[in-house]
């Protein structure tokens, strides 16, 4: 597995070429060389994960090390990549997923002015999340981190002649790095107790270390994974990156980069086993944020805001999964997310697409007859994310919340419930009045090209068949492919009775789905509803603000910073400044006491040059 | 106490002789102007005009003393002196002859002789400008500053090349004394080897005194008369006579050194002496019969940007050649 | 070999003076270049002998005072004379058609900063340190913007003001050789073996400390760093922040911990709170700036600091990584300067209010300008991230409480750092750009500025070298440092008992 | 015997000289008693057996340099008026002092001279060569070549000196 | 033979009326020449000592310092002529702009 290497290398070519020689090769050449090397890296991928497959399930984890980063004292570091089950199914992802939204970038940015620059963003990108899910050590997933951090940076301030852009991508940058910072704590305290930093090392001697340490480990992880996930409260930049191109919304801000921090803590997980606290703040958060997401979704209008906050509170899922050990749980509706929630970004893309650039749902409706392959594939996306019986969210949702339940975490199990009826309520809401009814804009919808609806098929096939990699009570073919990633270390696989299908909780689920589907039929589906009851508007207004998050955000931190760093400049000029000016002032104040004696008489200064002559010689003389 | 007396006695015999001989070169120096210019020249008094120079040093000694308002009295009447004084006071370490031996004493032929003789005639030379600028400035008059100040300038710059243009000869002769010098020549006259100082000491010379064509200070038609416009009477004769006589002087500076002195063939070295002098104060006369005045910007400018320069180039090549031929 | 390095750039200085003005730059640029060749063929050679210096040459200078014309080469010394002549070379092209007295000062600043870094004499050490000012000054007063004539006069004062603290200090140095080995000595290697009572160690170290904190600049003795920075041409600010600070933290490496051990623990904690306030304190003000030159200027006081920390904390990784981010930063600083100064001269302005526009317009300048700041900000997998880790995680080791709050500044640094790329790049051109074509960056300004480019990325994928390159020098620091810690006691009571 | 009245004559003359200098109004009569007060030195020094020195001094200081001092003197004074009076007692205290500690001076040098057990007794006879311009050239160019050589430095300097002033004076007008 | 004493205390003297001379005049062409005055008191002052010991090396100095001098002048009359030439009086006590 040695050349797994070569998986990572071909998208840093491409985004190297796009970047230096974009454009001078123009357009077209620049596209097959970008969306080829992640076609070409997919094929690589698949051949890692076949040959993985050949191979017994106790030896399909590789540790190629390739050379030595640096040894400074008792910092010594190697790169190495770590090839298994789990960073097999991100390679696939990564690499599949990434090629489809290539392919359908070249449609959608066809007018770009800047599409050599975007194409050399995006395998940037790709190169970052496979260096992030590849590293075998702490400090290579912190490279990646930062480094998909970047590119979402310079993805979502894509357009940087749009003000709101710019300042959504520093936003992003900004608390991405605090989640950053959050990791390098974590390794700094993994240096100085253990003295290493790879997966392997730590994750082998973790007992030595006391649980507080294990417990900070962990929450510094966690904090990285919830900047990075978008969990609450650091959720507020993902809706603003909104303001990035749509393919890059389905790229990095569903399928897979936001999921990096469900990945780190999947991956770290002998960690979180040991730190039962941090474990269960991360599931109740994820809870939390999955409803409180799931609520603010109802009642936006922007199209590409509906389905981000529908992805932090997918994401919130996937916490409640991983806080809860169910690994391999999370792990498939993460891969069941990719499709879907790709799907649904690109089939919204191809929706703005047709309208030219329009997101206000409220200006749409009565697509269906217009777009009639992105209807078909959305519908499939949607059912998907709402969790409609035998689609792929079905199952992967389903799976988490039984494991909630059987494990004991009733509140936990009843918050995702809940989110699950109003995740099929807002979702539907979006299809609603996005296909249904009749046009409210004044635009000319068309359908989009065959390389921008390609893909949306080919992902609308993954979301409508992904799920039956593990049937309730029949298969489970996703846990099988991660066993021997979890039976490593001890904590990674939950008791046979917890996977077991809880049928009387998947029928709950399945009936407020369908009831939320009616619900959503009823209000959206038939007419638009102009108008709000009277009750409902401060509720709406709550809702609609994000319950001002943003604000507190901005009042607590940015407020602060922005105070200290000017009371940092102002003591800058006046104190320390004012120290070194009054040491001048004090010098040239003695001088002024003493300028009267330099009368400007010549004839002074030679009687006084006498006397002291005169003295000098007396002196010597004399005495 | 004989030496003093004998000193004595040779500075008032020389007084008279210079103060004489100035006399006879007025005289000589009207006629030969006006042989040079087809005139008679001074023919009146006396035989041929021949006691002109008496009814002059007359009507000068009886003229009104005038001295203009404004003036600085003093340094007025003391101007003329110095110029006169100095004038004489330079002649004193000339040797017009070999050593006299006369009532069992050898007198030299000079009145004093320090082994820095030839300094000591610079150093008295160069007091004489005193006069000059004195006169300028005591005359309350801005004809007689101008030409004074021209004079002092002239002949500061000149000294330097004069003084350059000597000292291949002191370098020659290896000594500063003048009898040494004179004696150095006993079989070559340094006129030859050090033609090329010469040549610089005699343009330098006639600089020196104020003669034409280097006679700006007292040009008259920029001036009037320069340094001596206010001057009248015996003033004036003093200035007159500090002029022949530093022509005199510097005659026989030059015959000393360039000349070979005293010394020549059969006749008596004090008769060569005088006839060399004699054929320097017809070279003046000459000059000023045939040259005309140069500007003032030109004569600072020869004196300094060539005389200088070929001066001290001559000192070098003398200096080689002398290490060399030791 | 080693007089060549010094002795090149100067030889150049005075043959630029018989070349035509037009040729200065040529020249100049080719002396540098020559230096930098120099200095790499010397990397064997540093590595290459046992004692103390790879390669050491020393003539006796002064015998009165035991001074002598000492230049040793060892790892730590290569490493940074390496970087001085890179940046020099670069930063000397970088502007054209300057008068030739501005190269012939660029070339005698880079020569007398090369002695610095080669001196194995302290009195060597001092008359360069003094040197290096003469230059700098001039340079600023006579090429800097139109407040230059205050900005030199204080960098000057600053400058000079604390290195007769350093004189005293070094003769002191040289008085206790006297005293204990019998006659005068100023040689680093000879020094090393004293035996100073603490009372004398703190006194040393206190003014050589003053000296160096001046010259890094550390809070609060910065004050003279905004207005030199901001009113010098940008390749002289690339060499003040690039260079000259490297002078003053390579003086705490070389001599202030190694000689005076004792008083190296007792200042630890000093030092690691100014270290610390000028981390946080330059983050802070960068945050505010409008001069998108002192934005860096005061990133570099934070980034500095962070170097100070790393050695402040006395332990090896620590130093390795003080040494490590010493390099980065003197690339990416110089980068940094460099390239907005391009953008200043193109958009007629430093205000960043007023900036803007760059990324649609001057593409290239933008993309470079943003991989340099993204090195400076340390992003995982550039340059400036290893050697921040590596300094954290040393300093982590000793003093965690240090690494929580130094950490911060990393969040810091991404938001003003950001603030600064999107002002430059974003948004719409200022109204003072320059009329007639784009603000692009030109063809010779980007072949200067790739191999720092090419370094950022290098040095940031594989950063081992530097660290291996010092391993020795700064193995034999800490280990007298070490010794000092453990024998402290022993050693003051020895003393008390004299 | 004579060279004793002689030392007192120089003596004096130097001495009224010197008092020209000091209390003369006009600056041409204070140029003209430091001439004098030279030339008195002059023959002190011809009484000292440095003949060589005496000429220079007469001819180098008399000859040059008072010279350009009357040059100045006479150019300055074409246009100048007497001094305001007002200038006159603004350093009210200055001749007292001035006087006073000249005095001291004086007074301590003396007591110096006559202090020293030496002083008395009479200068040895002249030996050989000394003063002689032979000697003097030999002592200068060869035990005090260096500073001889660094006379003509001095001298150069003077005259760029001189050069460039003169110039900036043209430059202004 | 008059003691070589007197030369040194007429010296002192004339440096001492030299001294006064620079302190009291405010012509700065008479303050100079008070200066030479000094100069050559100091001469004399050389010469004989250079007598009484029959050394060389004070005729020497003496010359050197009449070489000086010179100089000296040649600058010191430039710089007077160009401070004063334009001014109505020849005043140092009007040079005090360097007033503190």
């Amino acid at each position: 597995m040695q050349d797994a290497i070569g998986i990572l290398l071909l998208p840093a070519l491409g985004s190297l070429i796009a970047a230096v020689f974009g454009r001078s090769l123009g357009r077209k050449a620049t596209s097959y060389v970008t969306v080829g090397a992640m076609a070409l890296a997919f094929v690589w991928a698949v051949s890692v994960f076949l040959r993985m497959l050949s191979l017994p399930p106790a030896q399909r984890s590789f540790d190629p090390v390739y050379w030595q980063w640096i040894k400074a004292g008792s910092l010594s570091l190697h790169f190495g990549l770590l090839i298994d089950p789990l960073s097999a199914i991100f390679l696939l992802i990564v690499t599949g997923i990434g090629f489809l939204i290539h392919l359908y970038s070249i449609g959608y940015m066809h007018d770009d002015a800047n599409f050599q620059r975007f194409f050399s963003y995006l395998n940037l990108f790709a190169f970052a999340m496979l260096v992030l899910v590849t590293a075998d050590n702490f400090l290579f997933l912190l490279v990646g981190w930062g480094a998909v951090g970047l590119a979402s940076y310079l993805l979502i301030g894509f357009w940087h002649t749009r003000p709101s852009a710019v300042s959504a991508a520093r936003k992003a940058l900004v608390l991405n790095v605090a989640g950053d910072v959050g990791i390098m704590l974590a390794i700094f305290i993994l240096v100085m107790t253990l003295g290493r930093v790879s997966y392997s090392g730590v994750f082998s001697h973790i007992s030595s270390l006391t649980s507080l340490q294990v417990e900070l480990i962990a929450f510094l992880l966690y904090l990285g994974a919830a900047a990075k996930s978008a969990q609450f409260p650091l959720h507020v930049w993902l809706p603003d990156a909104m303001e990035g191109p749509t393919p890059v919304s389905a790229l990095i801000h569903a399928a897979t980069m936001v999921t990096a921090g469900v990945y780190l803590i999947a991956r770290a997980y002998p960690i979180f086993h040991a730190a039962p606290v941090a474990a269960e703040w991360v599931a109740g958060i994820g809870a939390f944020t999955a409803l409180f997401a799931a609520t603010i979704a109802l009642v936006q209008n922007d199209i590409k805001r509906v389905i981000a906050y529908s992805t932090v509170s997918q994401l919130g899922y996937m916490f409640l999964a991983v806080g809860i050990s169910a690994y391999a749980a999370g792990i498939f509706h993460l891969t069941m997310h990719a499709f879907f929630k790709a799907l649904l970004f690109l089939g919204a893309g191809s929706v703005i697409h047709a309208l030219s650039g329009e997101q206000d749902m409220r200006k749409m409706g009565g697509l269906k007859k217009f777009l009639p392959i992105t209807y078909w594939t959305f519908l499939i996306g949607t059912a998907a994310n709402a969790g409609v019986p035998f689609f792929s969210g079905f199952f992967s949702k389903d799976a988490i919340l039984g494991e909630a339940l059987a494990t004991g975490h009733f509140w936990l199990w009843l918050v995702g419930v809940v989110a699950a009826f109003f995740s099929a309520l807002y979702i539907f809401r979006l299809f609603f009045l996005v296909f249904h009814g009749t046009y409210r804009g004044d635009g000319h919808p068309h359908e989009s090209p065959p390389v921008m609806t390609v893909p949306l098929v080919v992902l609308a096939i993954g979301a409508l068949l992904g799920g039956y990699l593990a049937v309730p009570g029949a298969w489970n073919l996703f846990d099988q492919w991660l066993a021997p990633v979890y039976s490593r270390y001890p904590g990674g696989l939950l008791p046979a009775a917890a996977t077991a299908p809880n049928w009387g909780a998947i029928a709950l689920t399945s009936v407020l789905v369908l009831a939320a589907v009616w619900v959503a039929w009823n209000l959206f589906g038939r007419q638009v509803r102009e108008e709000l009851p009277e009750g409902l508007r401060p509720i709406h207004k709550v809702l609609y603000n994000k319950y001002y998050i943003d604000e507190i955000g901005h009042a607590v931190f940015v407020w602060t910073v922005d105070r200290l760093a000017v009371l940092a400049d102002l003591f800058d000029r006046v104190v320390v400044d004012g120290i070194v000016m009054g040491i001048a002032a004090l010098v040239k104040g003695w001088g002024e006491a003493l300028a009267p004696f330099q009368s400007g008489y010549l004839r002074r200064y030679g009687l006084a040059v006498l006397i002291g002559g005169v003295f000098v010689v007396a002196y010597l003389t004399l005495v | 106490m004989a030496t003093v007396i004998i000193i004595l006695v040779k500075g008032l015999v020389l007084a008279i002789l210079l103060l004489s001989v100035f006399g006879i070169m007025t005289l000589t120096e009207r006629k030969v102007l006006g042989r040079f210019q087809f005139r008679p020249g001074p023919n009146r008094v006396g035989p041929g005009g021949s006691l002109q120079f008496v009814a002059d040093g007359l009507k000068l000694l009886l003229k009104e003393e005038i001295i203009p308002t404004g003036a600085d009295r003093f340094v007025y009447l003391i101007a003329p002196l110095i110029s006169l004084v100095a004038a004489l006071f330079a002649f004193a370490v000339i040797p017009w002859g070999p050593p006299l031996h006369i009532f069992g004493q050898t007198v030299p032929m000079e009145i004093g002789g320090p082994n820095v003789g030839i300094l000591f005639l610079f150093a008295i030379t160069s007091l004489g400008v005193y006069g000059l600028i004195l006169a300028g400035w005591s005359s309350h008059n801005k004809y007689s500053l101008l030409g004074g100040l021209r004079s002092t300038a002239q002949i500061i710059s000149y000294e330097l090349a004069m003084g350059l243009s000597v000292t291949g000869v002191l370098i020659a002769a290896g000594s500063a004394d003048l009898n040494n010098i004179v004696s150095a020549q006993r079989n070559l006259w340094f006129v030859g080897p050090q033609i090329v100082g010469f040549v610089i000491y005699v343009i330098c010379m006639v600089a020196e005194t104020n003669r034409a064509p280097f006679d700006l200070p007292e040009a008259e038609n920029e001036l009037v008369a320069g340094y001596h416009t206010e001057y009248s009477g015996m003033k004036w004769a003093m200035f007159m006579m500090a002029e022949y006589i530093n022509m005199i002087t510097v005659s026989s500076l030059a015959t000393t050194l360039f000349l070979g002195g005293w010394h020549g063939p059969w006749l008596p070295p004090e008769i060569w002496f005088v006839i060399k002098i004699a054929l320097f104060m017809f070279f003046f006369i000459w000059l000023r019969a045939t040259l005309p005045r140069l500007r003032y910007d030109r004569l600072m400018a020869f004196g300094w940007k060539v005389l200088l320069p070929v001066a001290l180039l001559n000192t070098l090549a003398t200096a080689v050649w002398v290490a060399i031929a030791r | 070999m080693l007089e060549l390095l010094f002795f090149l750039p100067i030889i150049g200085a005075l043959l630029l003076l018989l070349l035509p003005e037009r040729a200065a730059r040529g020249g100049a640029f080719i002396a540098a270049l020559l230096t930098l060749a120099v200095s790499l063929v010397l990397i064997p050679s540093a590595f290459g002998h046992s004692g103390a210096y790879g390669m050491l040459s020393s003539v006796t200078w002064v015998e009165a005072w035991g001074v002598h014309w000492a230049l040793g080469l060892d790892g730590l010394s290569l490493v940074l004379t390496i970087l001085t002549a890179l940046v020099t070379a670069v930063a000397i092209a970088w502007t054209p058609a300057r008068p030739r007295t501005y190269y012939v000062l660029f070339l005698l600043l880079e020569a007398f900063s090369l002695g610095t870094f080669l001196a194995a004499d302290l009195f060597v050490f001092y008359v360069f340190w003094e040197a290096m000012i003469i230059p700098a000054y001039l340079l600023i007063a006579g090429f800097g913007g139109p407040r230059r004539a205050k900005a030199a006069i204080k960098f000057l004062i600053y400058s000079l003001a604390p290195s007769l603290l350093m004189l005293v200090a070094i003769v002191t140095l040289g008085y206790e050789a006297f005293l204990q080995f019998g006659s005068w000595s100023f040689s680093l290697p000879v020094l090393q073996h004293l035996v100073l009572p603490t009372s004398v160690q703190m006194w040393v170290f206190a003014g050589f400390a003053i000296a160096f904190l001046v010259k890094i600049p550390a809070f609060p003795f910065h004050s003279w760093m905004p207005e030199a920075y901001a009113e010098s041409p940008a390749p002289v600010t690339a060499m003040l922040s690039a260079v000259l600070s490297k002078t003053a933290l390579y003086g705490f490496l070389r001599i202030a911990l190694p000689l005076m051990p004792v008083a190296a623990h007792r200042f630890a904690p000093a030092l690691g709170v100014i270290a610390l306030a000028s981390i946080l304190y330059g983050a802070l003000v960068a945050l505010t700036q409008r001069d998108g030159k002192l934005v860096i200027g005061y990133s570099s006081l934070s980034h500095l600091g962070l170097v100070l920390l790393g050695i402040a904390a006395l332990s090896y990784t620590g130093l390795e990584g003080a040494v490590l981010q010493m390099v980065n930063h003197g690339i990416y600083a110089t980068a940094l300067f460099l390239l907005f100064g391009v953008v200043e001269e193109r958009m007629g302005t430093r205000d960043l209010q007023a900036m803007g526009g760059l990324e649609a317009r001057g593409p290239i300048l933008a993309g470079l300008f943003l991989i340099t700041v993204l090195t400076a900000l340390g992003l995982p997998g550039l340059q400036g991230f290893a050697g921040e880790i590596t300094i954290l995680t040393g300093v982590y080791l000793v003093q965690p409480v240090w690494a929580w709050i130094a950490v911060i500044s990393v969040i810091l640094a991404a938001a003003y750092f950001i603030r600064l790329f999107q002002k430059v790049a974003h948004g719409t051109a200022p109204s003072t750009d320059q009329p007639g074509g784009r603000p692009e960056i030109g063809g010779m300004q980007i072949a200067l500025v790739a191999p720092l480019i090419v370094l950022m990325f290098v040095l940031g994928l594989y950063p081992n070298p530097v660290p291996r390159a010092v391993s020795r020098p700064l193995k034999s620091v800490t280990q007298s440092v070490g010794v000092a810690a453990t024998t402290r006691a022993t050693a003051t009571s020895e003393v008390a008992g004299k | 015997m004579l060279s004793s009245v002689v030392f007192w004559l120089a003596a004096a003359v130097a001495i009224v000289g010197a008092g020209g200098v000091l209390l003369a109004r006009n600056p041409v009569h204070s140029a003209l008693s430091l001439v004098v007060n030279l030339a008195a030195l002059g023959v002190l020094f011809l009484l000292l057996h440095a003949e060589f020195l005496a000429v220079v001094e007469i001819l180098v200081y008399a000859g040059a340099v008072m010279v350009l001092f009357l040059f100045v003197v006479t150019l300055l004074m074409a246009g100048t008026k007497t001094p305001k009076e007002e200038h006159r007692f603004r350093l009210a205290y200055q001749f007292l002092l001035a006087g006073l500690f000249g005095f001291i001076l004086l007074v301590l040098v003396a007591h110096v001279m006559l202090g020293a057990d030496w002083i008395s007794s009479l200068a040895g006879p002249n030996v050989g060569s000394f003063g002689s311009i032979a000697a003097f050239g030999t002592a200068l160019f060869t035990q005090y070549l260096l500073p001889f050589e660094l006379t003509a430095v001095v001298l150069l300097v003077a005259v760029i000196g001189v050069i460039v002033l003169g110039r900036e004076h043209g430059a202004n007008r | 033979m008059v003691p070589i004493s007197y030369y040194l205390i007429l010296s002192a003297l004339l440096f001492s009326i030299g001294t006064v001379g620079v302190l009291i005049r405010r012509n700065p062409l008479q303050m100079f020449m008070s200066v030479e005055l000094m100069w050559n008191a100091v001469n004399l002052s050389f010469v004989a000592f250079a007598r009484q010991y029959l050394n060389m090396a004070g005729h020497v100095f003496v010359f050197l310092v009449i070489t000086v001098a010179a100089a000296e002048v040649a600058i010191g009359l430039a710089i007077i002529v160009l401070v004063f030439r334009n001014r109505e009086h020849a005043d140092v006590d009007e040079l005090n702009v360097m007033k503190g």
